[in-house]
């Protein structure tokens, strides 16, 4: 806590990151600044290390020509050295354009021609490959500087030049202009484009978003002072450095409260890594904490009746006390006794074994995360939290404040970031982390910055009676029903879809009188259902038609109906028909994107006539679709669906 | 290639080898030459490993002279091979199966280590220094051939294909001048053979060595060797490159004859 | 030279049922690769069931004592006790073992040692029986008369039984089916499997026969020294002669046999006294020990190779 | 259960290669250290120091030895006895023969003796293996012993070579407590005990355990097969003669060679094999395992069955369930119980999880 203050008291000098750095490289010389697990052990480097081979590569970057403003693509997974260099060109004022290391070649070159290149810093052979394939097209691209050596002795090319080439050009650089760095680090403002990075956009061509240092830096500070990090804490960084959440926590963050950032020895081998290292502050999305409960479930079912009973039994205990003993609410005695017990046996090993015993602060987001994913979590003590942002903030809007967890909810405005709700729900946000520009993109920051100054997120959401933000869709998908009522699918859709038997919904109502939805099985939880009940089917169109699997859907749709009841912003969203489709939505049939979301529009002009049947309060409806193969053959599938209606439930306000 | 093939290294001249009255080899010349991958083949029983057992001591041939860097070698015992940087592995693995991996390759360091055993007893300054040291060669080795998972892996437990890999880290910790591969890729998946092959290029190219190698698949030897020696019931039918080799009719006749 | 020639005889008979004992292990030895160190408990084992049922079969079917009946019945129950013994062996021990380490195997055989005797010795009491065989150990007459030289009538008697049962056993092996294949299963134990020879049959018949070598073995040392605990040591004996002789040579075990038993006597008799006697207890192993550092092998036993 | 490894990370190899690696190992192991150095010689009485206590060290430290020649080294002996008894009797001749012989200077010197004799008795280790070779250590176990009897100087002139261990003087404190003895013993096997741990974790102990796994991949990686071996026989034997002369200085007093006879080399021998092959915390295990066996078999036989059945079937029921205990073992684990608690201790790290 001390520490943060005293980062707060020397703000007006320690405004940019190379000044954080050697701030650091100062006041905590011998405190670990980064680690990698390489060697078999966790090579550790000091803050006064750090600031030493940053210097180091500065001045290399320098020698080779490196200019104020220029940009360095930094291409690979989380290694210390690939962090050094994002330092080392903003010493020289120099703008690090991140990118993900699993893009392919041409998807490359094209950030590299949009943020006009002259000099990467990537990690390996394989970076340097494909650094040669997309050379000729990048007139630009003067320098290529490889971390790792490996297999790269015969690359003969005069661009290409190893870091630690680079450093010890840059020592003896160092040593005959002993002051140019230092001035270097005096000459940046904070008001400097710190970094580059790319958004997805999921429609048209990546963006580059420019953030400032006092951008990066306040959003930094924002976390800090709200989780409390000080240069104790320890985070695991394994997400891709191009990722805004990767250089928040793991950079940005790090350097405003001089923690302890450590890289996993490879990708296979993070949970290990995860496990040693028993970080103190840990990100992960969504997907991975699921992954995560999943394998627990599956190593506990080869566990002896005992254990496995052991473990249901402290599993209850938990459900029923240790989200609210870990928020600070009042607990029974024996429930405070029994989970103790429960800590000592099942909770406390068991977090040991997924390392995270340590855990202060985890995160998570980027994508909905199903309720009883995050009570498990948390009931065992983690204390897991969801946050919102964007590339374009900082990955800083809102966060949940420890006590005060809603499972749906992304938390409170963050410090020093305002938050209100345009007419259409579309949420607006300002602050000192918002983005600079989109770069060489007026247009397009034109166009999501307005005229009062707010970012407009194009997430569509509303705050609860606690003031907390509920995300509940892309702004551009919530429509009304005939009757007013919003009509938010994609909010809808998630609750459905964390039913372990349901794998995909759409819904339908923007215009309409009432919701309707299309449900995919996921064939094999229900599989297995259907197993257990001795139901005999043939495969999934025959599955999807059993009138007891509707049954079971319509379960989960009513239980979804009863929630959106207590809720006065969606008590009208409730889903009066549906039907489970006789294929799975597939990306092979233009149904879904690569990246298996939903392309809604598309859907409804293929099922048009579903929808029409649904709305027609029709009993049943035949389809013929056509089904495309992994090997590329076609084929027929037809069925006479049947569509059935579920019940709703009159508007209520929520017991608890 | 930035590989030069250099002079020499060991020349074999008129090797004959005797178990009681069997033949194993018979006048048998041929040379290596340094930072060179050569060959060995040639059918089963040709005497192939016993050709390797020769170069490193392991059999004393009855007749015959071996030069090793020009001076002629006297009968030596494998451990003094050894001393004079050569280093092999065996076509059944020959792991020590009681120890992890780590300790394993750690044993290939062996002869670089200078502490004696009571200063291993007290386990303080010099020999703690040196046990890290080494540690360090080796892990530079673990990572060379991408064994870092299972480097506190006792070597029972792993896979046929990964104690082969182990084996090489062995001989490799070693910095042998010359390393002796015994069918280094028997048994193995196709994947494992190319992982393996790609390594033993990587060896010779990164670190220089020169290798002999014995190995059954004709296409592994075909594109990985400089020259390679043909062997048939104990004699010498073929030696040369690989295209020169593959057009010698005794080669072909003796490949022919088998079912290889 | 009388006493010389006497001493020597002295020894090879003597020699003679050590090599009996060895017998016993180089069977076992030979069917499945274990050096059998129980064989002296067996011997024990044996000898003390032998003199048991002759000690309470008379009081059971009321017979006399020194009946020729009560004998052989003792000495036939002896023998089933031996097979018993050795197939509950195979069972327990060996069959959990198989494929493991010879150095285990061995481990498991002084373990087995231990059980044998404490067996032995709950069932039968640990005092010490004396076993007449009706022969008296005292010098031949006619040897002693014309020659002056003396020589047990026992010790040749022993000598006689132990030839006639290495002579039955060797027939045994070289003639019938069960030798054969248990030839082929000392040869190799994977190829005998692979045609059809049924190693834990060839493995009970080894035990039994094994059991059957100690039995005759312990009644003949029985009858010389007495049944007690110290027939456990005849196996201690017989380990030189095996170093000697190889494990897995039959004319080895005699061969090795006699020369241990001449050499021990000799040694004891000529160099014993300048260093205070005694030395029967380690020097066949000194002799065995000096002999294997030139001949690591044995004498019978097969050239090793280690293939590379 | 107990462990909570999370964040016990190793940021230099020294912290890798720690004999205990893990935290809780590393508390355990100085509670137990605790307990067995300071508590235990102030709350026991007498008996137990005496008739348990002691023994178990001294024998640990024995099986230490035999574990060193043939759980690392694979060179199987059987004569471990004979070398205690080089190592007591080097003891009690260096005391009396040299004047103001200091008591750990002749321990070390009874150790060094008894190595020795052990290289002379592994130099047919160099030609023969397996059985042959545990059957040469026989004639050291027999040779030895005979020695000591047969040559009355080695006993003072003593009949059948007796002696009686002279009192234990450490700068100028007499061990005449069994508590003080105790103290003793428990300082000098821990840190034997430490010693040999450290020579097994570093290349001495790899070129033992590479002779032991393929003798022939050892020599062909630079191992000298002679070198090695003869090392463990001599480090074996150094371990045994210290044993030995603890046993007769803070344990028995009086001993006499015939004690150390081949009944004691598989009684050590037994140890190891309990308590776990190649693992020298397996020998302290099998230690105790083997000293608390036939006490509480002498206690617990009488409970059940009467006392009627009287002292000669509790001596052989103990014979059989000692040779039992050994074949099961060898059958069921090999590697005893260091290798129970080894797995006992993968499960706690692991748990809830089952593997």
């Amino acid at each position: 806590m001390s520490n943060t203050r005293a980062t707060a008291a020397d703000s007006a000098s320690l405004d940019t990151f190379p000044r954080l750095l050697m701030h650091h490289a100062q006041q905590r010389p011998t405190r670990p600044a980064m680690r990698e697990k390489e060697y078999g052990i966790w090579q550790t480097y000091t803050w006064a290390e750090v600031a030493d081979k940053v210097r180091a590569i500065a001045s290399g970057l320098a020698e080779l020509g490196f200019k104020r403003g220029d940009r360095l693509a930094v291409v690979g997974d989380n290694r210390p050295r690939l962090y050094w260099s994002v330092a080392a060109c903003q010493c020289l004022g120099g703008i690090p354009v991140m990118m993900y290391q699993d893009a392919v070649a041409q998807e490359m070159a094209y950030v590299m021609q949009d943020a006009e290149i002259r000099f990467a810093c990537v990690e390996d052979q394989e970076q340097v490959d494909k650094m040669l394939e997309i050379k000729e097209g990048l007139p630009l691209l003067e320098h290529v500087i490889y971390d790792d050596p490996r297999g790269l002795r015969h690359y003969n090319q005069t661009f290409l030049h190893g870091l630690d080439e680079v450093l010890e050009m840059g020592r003896i650089h160092d040593r005959n202009h002993p002051d140019f760095l230092g001035h270097e680090i005096d000459k940046g403002s904070p008001e400097d484009i710190s970094v580059m990075l790319y958004t997805s956009g999921t429609t048209g061509k990546p963006k580059g978003v420019c953030q400032s240092h006092s951008a990066f830096i306040a959003a930094a500070q924002g976390g800090c002072s709200f989780d409390k990090l000080t240069d104790q804490d320890d985070i695991l960084s394994y997400l891709p450095m191009a990722w805004v959440g990767d250089h928040l926590f793991s950079y940005a963050q790090a350097l405003v409260a001089g923690f302890t950032i450590n890289c996993p020895e490879s990708g296979e081998t993070v949970m290990g890594d995860l496990r040693e290292i028993g970080p103190t502050y840990y990100f992960a999305p969504p997907r991975v904490f699921e992954n995560l409960l999943t394998q627990v479930m599956i190593r506990m079912e080869d566990a002896s009746a005992f254990k496995r009973k052991l473990f249901a039994h402290f599993m209850d205990v938990a459900r029923r006390c240790g989200a609210d003993i870990l928020d600070g609410k009042p607990v029974s005695a024996g429930d405070r006794l029994q989970y103790a017990l429960g800590n000592l046996l099942v909770y406390g090993p068991l977090k040991n074994v997924l390392g995270m015993s340590r855990i202060r602060v985890a995160y998570t987001a980027g994508a909905a995360i199903g309720p009883d994913l995050f009570r498990f979590y948390r009931s065992i003590g983690i204390n897991l939290k969801q946050l919102y942002g964007q590339t374009e903030t900082c990955a800083y809007v809102c966060l949940q404040p420890d006590g005060q967890i809603k499972l749906d909810s992304v938390g409170t405005p963050a410090p020093n970031v305002e938050v209100k709700l345009a007419d259409n729900g579309e949420i607006l946000v300002k602050g000192p982390m918002l983005l600079k520009a989109y770069y060489k993109r007026p247009d397009a920051t034109a166009e999501s910055i307005n005229a009062e100054g707010y970012f407009m997120t194009g997430d569509a959401g509303f705050f609860d009676e606690d003031g907390h933000l509920k995300i509940i869709d892309r702004a551009k998908d919530v429509g009304k029903l005939t009757n007013g009522g919003m009509f938010a699918p994609n909010y809808i859709e998630n609750k459905l879809k964390f039913f372990q038997h349901i794998k995909e919904v759409v819904c339908f109502g923007n215009g309409r009188d009432f919701v309707t939805a299309f449900v995919n099985l996921d064939l094999e939880a229900v599989g297995n259902w259907a197993e257990r009940k001795g139901m005999a089917y043939s495969g999934y169109t025959d599955l999807a038609s059993q009138p007891q699997v509707y049954e079971l859907i319509r379960e989960c749709i009513e239980k979804v109906n009863a929630d959106l009841a207590t809720d006065p912003n969606m008590s009208e969203s409730q889903i009066k028909r549906f039907l489970v489709l006789h294929k799975e939505l597939d990306a092979d049939d233009g149904e879904l994107t690569r990246t298996r979301k939903v392309r809604r529009n598309f859907v409804a002009e293929k099922y048009a006539v579903l929808i029409d049947a649904l709305y027609a309060g029709k009993k049943n409806q035949f389809i013929e679709t056509q089904v495309t193969y992994e090997d590329g053959r076609t084929n027929k599938v037809s069925a006479d669906l049947r569509i059935e209606d579920a019940k709703t439930f009159p508007p209520t306000r929520k017991a608890a | 290639m930035a590989r030069q093939i250099g002079d020499v290294i060991v020349d074999l001249q008129n090797i004959s080898l005797r178990f009681g009255g069997v033949k194993a080899l018979t006048d048998i010349s041929f040379n290596v030459r340094e930072h060179e991958i050569r060959s060995i083949i040639g059918p089963n029983g040709a005497g192939k490993s016993s050709m390797l057992n020769v170069i490193n001591g392991v059999y004393h041939p009855q007749e015959g002279q071996i030069f090793f860097k020009g001076a002629l070698r006297k009968k030596m015992e494998p451990h003094e091979a050894a001393e004079q940087g050569i280093a092999r592995t065996f076509q059944n693995i020959a792991l020590f199966k009681g120890m992890t991996v780590l300790d394993n390759i750690m044993t290939g360091r062996n002869l670089k280590m200078k502490c004696n055993f009571l200063q291993h007893a007290l386990y303080w300054g010099a020999a703690q220094k040196e046990e890290i040291a080494h540690r360090i060669k080796v892990e530079e080795v673990i990572e060379f051939l991408e064994i870092q998972d299972i480097r506190k892996t006792p070597v029972g437990r792993l896979p046929y294909g990964l104690q082969k890999r182990v084996e090489l880290a062995r001989a490799l910790a070693a910095e042998p001048h010359i390393l002796l591969l015994d069918e280094p890729m028997a048994g193995m998946n196709v994947e494992e053979k190319q992982d393996m092959c790609r390594f033993i290029l990587d060896v010779n190219d990164h670190y220089g060595t020169t290798i002999v190698l014995i190995e059954h698949d004709m296409g592994v030897v075909m594109d990985i060797s400089d020259r390679v020696v043909v062997l048939d019931y104990g004699k010498k039918i073929g030696d040369g490159e690989p295209d020169e080799v593959k057009n010698n009719p005794d080669v072909i006749k003796a490949y022919l004859g088998t079912t290889h | 030279m009388q006493f010389f020639i006497e001493v020597l005889v002295g020894g090879l008979l003597s020699g003679v049922m050590y090599a009996l004992v060895a017998l016993g292990f180089v069977l076992i030895y030979k069917a499945s690769g274990v050096f059998n160190f129980a064989q002296g408990a067996m011997v024990f084992f044996a000898a003390l069931t032998f003199v048991g049922f002759q000690e309470v079969l008379p009081g059971w079917l009321g017979l006399e004592a020194d009946s020729g009946v009560v004998f052989w019945l003792a000495f036939l129950l002896a023998f089933i006790a031996m097979i018993v013994l050795g197939i509950a062996t195979e069972r327990i021990v060996l069959r959990p073992l198989v494929n493991q380490p010879h150095i285990t195997l061995f481990m498991a055989t002084i373990g087995l040692t231990y059980v044998v005797e404490g067996i032995a010795q709950m069932t039968w009491g640990a005092n010490v029986r004396g076993l007449d065989l009706g022969i008296v150990d005292e010098p031949i007459a006619w040897l002693m008369d014309n020659y002056e030289i003396g020589v047990s009538k026992f010790d040749l008697f022993a000598a006689g039984v132990a030839a006639s049962l290495v002579a039955l056993l060797a027939l045994l092996f070289q003639y019938t089916k069960v030798g054969r294949a248990l030839r082929a299963v000392a040869d190799d134990h994977q190829a005998a499997l692979s045609i059809g020879i049924p190693l834990q049959t060839i493995w009970r018949v080894v035990w039994a026969v094994a059991g059957f070598v100690a039995l005759v073995a312990g009644m003949i040392w029985g009858a010389r020294n007495g049944v007690q605990f110290a027939l456990t040591f005849t196996a201690l004996k017989a380990l030189p002669v095996l170093i000697l002789g190889g494990f897995t040579s039959v004319p080895g075990a005699i061969v090795g046999g006699l020369i241990i038993g001449a050499s021990e006597k000799l040694a004891e008799v000529y160099v014993g006294p300048f260093v205070g006697g005694g030395i029967e207890g380690w020097f066949p192993y000194m002799l065995a020990l000096a002999f294997l550092l030139f001949r690591p092998e044995g004498l019978f036993g097969e050239k090793h190779i280690d293939r590379v | 259960m107990l462990y909570r490894e999370a964040g016990q990370f190793k940021a230099t190899y020294a912290e890798d290669s720690q004999i205990f690696p893990i935290r809780q190992d590393r508390i355990g192991f100085w509670v137990l250290m605790l307990v067995f150095g300071v508590a235990v010689p102030l709350l026991t009485n007498e008996y137990w120091l005496k008739a348990i206590l002691i023994p178990v060290l001294i024998f640990s430290l024995a099986a230490i030895g035999l574990n060193i020649l043939t759980g690392y080294a694979g060179q199987l002996s059987l004569g471990s006895a004979a070398f205690m008894a080089v190592g007591a009797f080097a003891a009690y001749n260096f005391i009396l023969r040299i004047e103001g012989m200091p008591f750990l200077v002749a321990l070390v010197l009874a150790g060094v003796t008894a190595a020795l004799v052990g290289i002379l008795f592994g130099l047919p280790s160099l030609r023969i293996k397996g059985f042959y070779l545990a059957v040469a250590t026989l004639a050291a176990q027999f040779f030895i012993v005979w020695a000591l009897v047969k040559f009355p100087w080695f006993s003072n002139n003593s009949s059948s070579g007796v002696v009686t261990a002279q009192d234990v003087t450490i700068l100028g404190y007499t061990f005449s407590t069994p508590e003080a003895k105790y103290v003793l013993t428990f300082l000098i096997v821990a840190f034997m005990a430490l010693l040999a741990k450290n020579m097994v974790r570093s290349s001495t102990g790899r070129a033992w355990m590479a002779v032991r796994d393929m003798d022939v991949a050892a020599q062909v990686i630079g191992f000298r097969l002679m070198r090695t071996k003869l090392l463990a026989f001599a480090v074996s034997s150094f371990y045994c003669g210290v044993a030995g002369a603890l046993y007769a200085y803070t344990y028995i007093g009086t001993v006499e060679p015939e004690g150390f006879n081949l009944d004691l080399s598989f009684k050590i021998l037994f140890m190891i094999i309990i308590g776990g092959v190649g693992s020298i915390m397996g020998s302290f295990l099998g230690a105790a395992f083997i000293v608390l066996l036939p006490i509480f078999l002498d206690n617990f036989v009488p409970m059940i069955f009467g006392d009627a059945l009287g002292a000669g079937f509790v001596s052989n029921f103990q014979l059989i369930v000692f040779g039992g205990l050994i074949i099961f073992f060898l059958i069921v684990e090999p590697h005893g119980l260091a290798r129970l608690w080894q797995i006992a201790k993968e499960k706690l790290r692991l748990w809830p999880f089952p593997h």
